[in-house]
């Protein structure tokens, strides 16, 4: 939520990855910029896309879709979508909406980045 | 301080938002909703689950109501009594048939669908009607864990 | 998103926030409005220091105008153009002499007296005035240090 | 501001002073509670009575005027009232106020304690 544009994203390229790390809240108002963070990142086509949230302190259902949809582009590409640094308050809401299970969920970028999911 | 034990629905509510239906403002809201809750006597575990659920239905308001419209009025008032929090969110949108407002199988992976299953996760009531001339109304109960004394029960008038 | 672009005071608010005069209901409202000023464009000096001077004008109302009553209401309209943020204070309380509302000489060390000239030194304009029928008005401006494009201006409609 | 009482404050005893320490933000709702902490911490009539701000995030006018007000009763029985910790925050109502110079503002709580202010 910074005055200049909704949320900062960074994307960083890795081995054989590729790091999308969001800087903020996402909600319907920021969730459109992550949606195009993310097929960006995954057009990349590495084997994996590491989406770091250890930055994001807030997010609702619009954020949860962005990254629902970005795993099925991830899969249909062969390949696979990484979340890791999940603070408590998201960590929540993937308890709540049952979504832990579906999605690979590393500890940190370094466990999601040894593949120690 | 008798002013805030009076619940009924024909009271003042606490604090009532009035907000246009534009996505970036739903930040300033779910934070006044938030520190709301914790001074009304919920746990800090609820008042993120509670600040959740609105901003699902307020997401909802927006995206199914007004169409992504962004001057659409939005009321959202904030009661209370010894044991609930109660939230009145009321729109002047789309009336939509009450039985399409339902949450979708969880099993099913794909986007969308997850905001009512978690406004009915989070909360111990929430009722879904049409307003007498135009618009939604969406009545949402949140029973408190404790019943505890509360900081606005406490609240000296000095 | 032609809609967040009218300004006229005739136009709908951003937010508008209707509290009771309950002290403790102060911070919530301080943590919105202070949340909608990043989004307006304020930078994050600015920001606390425009949270100060309307809980400074919120508890004046309180004090001076409702006498410690906790169940009067307060309206508190944020409101925004390219250049500047507008804030209208409304109330139903007592209307005092318009000369009455000063700040005392800041080097006579005692209490109070402060509220006044905090709301003077951090605000760009501030005047008081009678509503017509009952009640204090208080408009309250501040210039943003840039015009560059907000949040709210760049807010796509998705 | 905590659900149960409005304002939680610490007051200990130290050599020759006595701490003070709110916790929470201190405005219309709360200052009268840090009055009354303040009226008994000078009361034990210790030559120092050292207000903690380290845990204050938020300070209104009304605090300030609580603050002006047990000065001026330290003084009366010939103590000082000395404050630390100031977050910017509240450090920057005092320089609104031009209250900054009527002070004894220590950095820390080991300068305040020390003298060093
Ligand atoms: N405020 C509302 N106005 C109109 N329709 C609504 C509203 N809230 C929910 N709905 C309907 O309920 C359905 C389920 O909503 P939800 O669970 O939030 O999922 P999604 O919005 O992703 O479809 C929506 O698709 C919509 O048809
Ligand atoms: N909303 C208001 N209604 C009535 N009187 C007010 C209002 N705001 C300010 N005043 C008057 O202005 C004076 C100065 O206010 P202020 O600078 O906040 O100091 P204090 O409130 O500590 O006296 C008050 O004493 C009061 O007489």
């Amino acid at each position: 939520m910074t005055p200049e544009g909704a949320l900062p994203i960074d994307v960083e390229p890795a081995a054989e990855a590729v790091i999308v790390r969001p800087h903020g809240n996402v909600d319907l108002s920021t969730s459109p910029d992550l949606r195009a963070a993310l097929q960006e990142a995954v057009a990349r086509k590495q084997p994996h896309t590491i989406v770091d949230l250890s930055q994001v302190g807030y997010m609702d259902s619009s954020g949860v879709a962005t990254l629902v949809e970005a795993l099925q582009l991830a899969r249909r590409s062969n390949g696979d979508l990484i979340l890791c640094g999940l603070t408590d308050r998201v960590q929540s809401i993937f308890q709540i909406a049952r979504l832990d299970a579906i999605f690979q969920i590393a500890q940190t970028l370094e466990d999601a980045m040894g593949g120690d999911t | 301080m008798m002013a805030m034990m009076k619940t009924a629905m024909d009271q003042p509510a606490d604090i009532r938002i009035q907000v246009l239906s534009c996505p970036s403002l739903l930040a300033p809201v779910r934070q006044a909703i938030e520190a709301w809750c914790t001074l009304a006597g919920a746990i800090d575990a609820e008042r993120g689950r509670i600040g959740l659920a609105i901003d699902e239905a307020l997401t909802n308001i927006i995206r199914h109501g007004y169409d992504h419209r962004p001057d659409g009025k939005i009321y959202i008032d904030l009661r209370r009594d010894s044991t609930s929090l109660q939230f009145i969110i009321e729109d002047e949108a789309r009336q939509v048939p009450l039985s399409e407002i339902r949450s979708r199988d969880l099993d099913e992976i794909r986007p969308g669908g997850l905001g009512v299953h978690l406004i009915r996760e989070v909360m111990d009531e929430a009722v879904w009607s049409h307003r007498p001339q135009q618009g939604m109304r969406l009545m949402l109960r949140k029973n408190l864990v404790e019943t505890s004394k509360t900081v606005l029960e406490s609240q000296h008038d000095t």
